[in-house]
């Protein structure tokens, strides 16, 4: 498992995130925290060490961690999720 | 990583309405991905797959996967998989069940199934409380934790899964917590190679219930407790032994050889065919 | 001396001189079965019994002796779940232990048998005397409205027989089916004669004949019984006891739930005449209609020869199903009797479908025995003799 | 040889102590009327505790007809193999039933009408097997029961029982026949059939 930064991408779909903040608690570079709506987003996405933990954790799988190479076969997801979760 | 969480929607019902029905930081969610990479990683196909659910929160989980899915009555779980097992023994037969489903109500069929070594893999997720019913105390809430039915503190001692199962002859007993979700996908994936009747135990949070009457602010404190006091066997055998009585053993505890009751029940129909013929 | 006449018949190489319990075993064997999944209880520990030594013989068979009643029908409906002809065999309280999950195997529409060889109650009563007390626990024991079907047998030959036929209405309406025996009946020792193979039905579950991804498992349909593929067969879904809508997931939206419970009861009642079996003794000319099942049929019977011969007008009418009520038969024998004769081992159970069917017209007379001894042709015959 | 007769109804109880093998001649008997012969037979016996220790029966319903109530309602034979039994239910017979007791037990008939042999001393004495006394009564009622001819009851005796005994109870049903035929040589005119 790489732990390079800036080679993967942290999506969430808000529709299926509750807000439990386990990925949030977590992180071990502070990539998420819990949005005025009570979900989850994406602050620091370049902090991302690819560890895996917010994705393995999640209980309700809202969270998808990408890598670049697969980014594209994403990107409809990444502009949905852009649209409900503007990131600063 | 993308391809773990896209595969554990491929397991997905699609046509059934996500985000599931159970608690925000539920840890039945945490197990039920584990659960699907560990079939994934093994190759079985979905038609071969059974699982088979109790009542309760952990009753719930089946629904949402796209195997052969039996939810089934409250604690009987176990007999329903036996004789789905009996009956097609080329079947992976799942078992989830809660702690108050597998130990309270149906603490017999337990035993037994792990005495009969009958070819399931038992998958029980541990969060020390009746979730669905709002909050009673089960067989495993822990002695002076407080419950709706035990506002002055329970007074009676908890079961200890992993204990049971080795008394009752399980042949392979493993422990998890859903933190430690590397773990917990090792242990499934040898549950489910093995013959026999395995047993794995999923300790998993639940804040609604449980921990909001426990001196647990959030659900991530549980999760924070587990990362403190859940040690894998080898770091607890380093600790000074006045120590350890505070922690929670993780880890597999008990995994020997054996046949599985229809393997055995195979060798049987053989013997007396030959004896016939 | 005797006078001398022929024997009454030849040696049959088929013919066996076999328990009541054993029947329901041939019986059972003949239609298909290859699971038992059972806990001893007398008076029916002889059918876990001979299952034990039968069914590990064939190719398929499973025997299993679980941890308890619950446990047995529990491993019955996996089984059936699995694609096999299941059954299990209980008495009494272990009859009790099973209801959850016969109401179970009524939702989710698990095809099934459950042999209960009555004994003395309640509780644990009368553990090896004869009774006639769960008629109504059958119909009604599990929670809910449900429909179901209880069918009886009253000597050894029919044991064989019922046990068939509850095969093929459980395969054929995918529904539990209680055959109620007794202790009497379930002990009695008589010739029998196995039927050939082939000279009988056996009906076997309908099983889906499209793709699996057009498979909607509680399809509404004219049958009103959906097919039923086998666990692992590629048709996916889910099973459950929780109210469930066409796809069998639960559901509790109030015309889903209504429609569901409507199918269920109707796929029973619109088959109502595949489903009824009396047998008419006597009836045509009938003033008197004795209406008896079990072993208090037997009793019945000879009381009811004997009436004929002292000049009554007597009849018998043996229910062989006891649920649903096989009104529509029960109505027509009914028709000119003055006096209806209800001779039963409880206080009353079938009586009352009796009474509801026979709405006033003609008098009731139910004659009761709970003390564990089987009703004599002699108490019969005083009753028919005083009314 | 006997030739087989027309029965209307004929009903025998076996009566004895647990343990005396009531339970298995019931069987052995029934099935030798019922398959060998061809009667139909209905036969019921007390089950439970009764059945391990303390009285045990076996009543059989004998008939060349369908038979409707399967139990006896007034006996044509009883056989008691204790005294207790015979006490209990020599009230059972009907007018004219017969009585057959084992006099090595029975010390006490209710009547000086029965017939009586010692089946437990014979066995014990000539063949050394006092569980054996039930094969030797099968001997005698072969003898005493007009319509049973002793070739069915061997065949039965084959058919039902394990072949590791079958020799020894092959002897004891030679026994009790030998016996019952020297003793009583006329007993089967003593019938009535109604």
């Amino acid at each position: 498992m790489t732990k390079k930064k800036e080679l993967t991408e942290v999506f969430i779909y808000p529709d299926w995130c509750k807000g439990c903040g386990i990925c949030v608690a977590f992180c071990p570079s502070q990539v998420l925290e819990l949005g005025p709506d009570g979900k989850a987003r994406v602050i620091k996405g370049k902090e991302c060490v690819n560890c895996g933990f917010c994705e393995y954790h999640c209980p309700d799988f809202a969270i998808v961690v990408k890598t670049k190479p697969l980014l594209k076969n994403y990107a409809n997801h990444a502009q949905q999720g852009q649209k409900a979760q503007p990131q600063k | 990583m993308a391809e773990v969480t896209q595969l554990i929607h491929h397991y997905l019902r699609h046509n059934k309405k996500f985000p599931h029905v159970l608690c925000p930081g539920c840890g039945h969610g945490i197990v039920l991905g584990s659960l699907v990479r560990s079939i994934h990683q093994l190759g079985l196909t979905k038609d071969e797959v059974v699982l088979v659910a109790g009542i309760g929160c952990s009753g719930r989980i089946a629904v949402y996967t796209d195997f052969n899915t039996v939810h089934t009555t409250h604690g009987r779980a176990l007999t329903f998989a036996t004789g789905i097992k009996m009956a097609n023994p080329g079947l992976k037969v799942i078992v989830i069940m809660g702690d108050g489903d597998a130990l309270s109500i149906g603490g017999n069929h337990f035993i037994h199934a792990a005495r009969r070594n009958i070819g399931v893999t038992a998958l029980i997720l541990n969060n020390n409380i009746y979730g669905m019913t709002g909050g009673q105390s089960s067989s495993t809430t822990p002695q002076d934790s407080v419950s709706m039915t035990t506002p002055f503190g329970q007074m009676e001692k908890s079961f200890d899964i992993v204990e049971l199962a080795k008394a009752a002859g399980a042949h392979y007993v493993a422990r998890s917590t859903v933190l430690h979700v590397k773990l917990l996908d090792r242990i499934i994936v040898t549950a489910l190679e093995r013959p026999g009747f395995n047993l794995v135990e999923a300790l998993t949070p639940c804040h609604t219930q449980f921990g909001r009457k426990n001196k647990f602010k959030t659900v991530v404190d549980m999760y924070k407790w587990y990362k403190k006091n859940a040690l894998p066997l080898d770091a607890l055998a380093k600790l000074p032994e006045a120590q350890r009585n505070a922690r929670v053993p993780i880890g597999i505890f008990v995994q020997e050889e054996a046949h599985s009751l229809e393997d055995r029940y195979v060798m049987l129909r053989s013997r007396l065919q030959e004896g016939a013929s | 001396m005797p006078s001398k006449v022929k024997k009454p018949n030849r040696r049959n190489e088929r013919a066996i001189f076999a328990l009541g319990n054993e029947a329901v075993v041939e019986g059972a064997l003949l239609a298909g079965c290859s699971f038992f999944g059972g806990y001893p209880i007398t008076p029916s520990t002889e059918i876990a019994e001979i299952m034990a030594d039968r069914l590990p013989r064939l190719d398929d068979g499973v025997f299993i002796q679980m941890e308890d009643e619950i446990a047995s029908l529990g491993a019955v409906i996996g089984a059936s779940l699995a694609g096999r002809k299941a059954m299990t065999a209980t008495s009494g309280p272990g009859f009790s232990l099973m209801q959850e999950h016969i109401g179970y195997a009524c939702m989710a529409e698990v095809p099934l048998v459950i042999v209960n060889v009555m004994r003395g109650g309640p509780s644990t009563g009368l553990p090896t005397s004869p009774a006639q007390g769960d008629v109504q626990q059958a119909r009604w024991g599990t929670h809910g409205d449900h429909p179901i079907i209880v069918l009886s047998a009253s000597d050894v030959h029919e044991c064989l027989e019922m046990t068939v036929r509850a095969f093929n209405l459980a395969e054929k309406y995918r529904s539990p089916v209680i055959l109620l025996l007794d202790e009497i009946t379930a002990h009695t020792r008589e010739k029998i004669t196995l039927p050939e193979p082939g000279s009988f039905e056996i009906f076997t579950r309908i099983k889906p004949s499209m793709p699996p991804e057009w498979f909607v498992p509680y399809e509404e349909s004219m049958r009103g019984v959906p097919p039923m593929p086998p666990l692992g067969a590629g048709y996916r879904f889910h099973v459950t006891g929780l109210t469930h809508d066409v796809h069998g997931y639960p559901t509790s939206r109030p015309e889903e739930v209504q429609n569901l419970m409507q199918r269920l009861f109707r796929k029973i009642d619109q088959f109502f005449y595949d489903i009824q079996f009396v047998e008419e003794t006597a009836c045509d000319d009938a003033e008197i209609l004795v209406i008896a099942y079990g072993c208090v049929a037997r009793s019945a019977h000879l009381a009811v020869v004997q009436a004929r011969e002292k000049g009554l007008k007597a009849g018998l009418i043996k229910l062989k199903t006891l649920f649903p009520f096989p009104r529509p038969a029960m109505e027509k024998l009914m028709q000119h009797c003055r006096v209806l004769v209800v001779p039963e081992m409880n206080m009353g159970q079938i009586s009352r479908e009796v009474k509801r069917v026979n709405n006033g017209r003609a008098q009731v007379r139910t004659l009761n025995r709970v003390d564990g001894q089987i009703i004599t042709p002699g108490q019969i015959l005083k009753l028919l003799q005083k009314v | 040889m006997k030739a087989s007769m027309e029965l209307q109804r004929f009903e025998l109880r076996l009566s004895g102590l647990g343990g005396q093998g009531i339970l298995t001649l019931g069987k052995v008997l029934g099935a030798g009327l019922a398959i060998e012969e061809g009667y139909e037979v209905s036969q019921t016996q007390s089950y439970g505790p009764e059945a391990r220790g303390g009285a045990s029966r076996s009543d059989l319903v004998i008939s060349s007809h369908s038979i409707s109530y399967p139990k006896p309602e007034q006996l044509d034979l009883l056989v008691a193999m204790s005294q207790e039994a015979c006490n209990l239910y020599y009230r059972h017979l009907k007018p004219g039933g017969l009585l057959l007791v084992d006099d090595s037990l029975v010390k006490q008939t209710p009547t000086n009408i029965y017939w009586g042999l010692p089946f437990t001393s014979l066995a014990v004495q000539k063949l050394g097997m006092p569980q054996a006394a039930n094969m030797v009564l099968l001997g005698a009622l072969a003898h005493f029961l007009p319509f049973i001819q002793p070739r069915s009851m061997k065949k039965s005796l084959e058919r039902n029982l394990s072949p590791r005994f079958l020799e020894g109870n092959l002897k004891a049903f030679q026994l009790g026949l030998t016996h019952a035929r020297k003793k009583y040589p006329d007993a089967q005119e003593q019938w009535t059939f109604s």
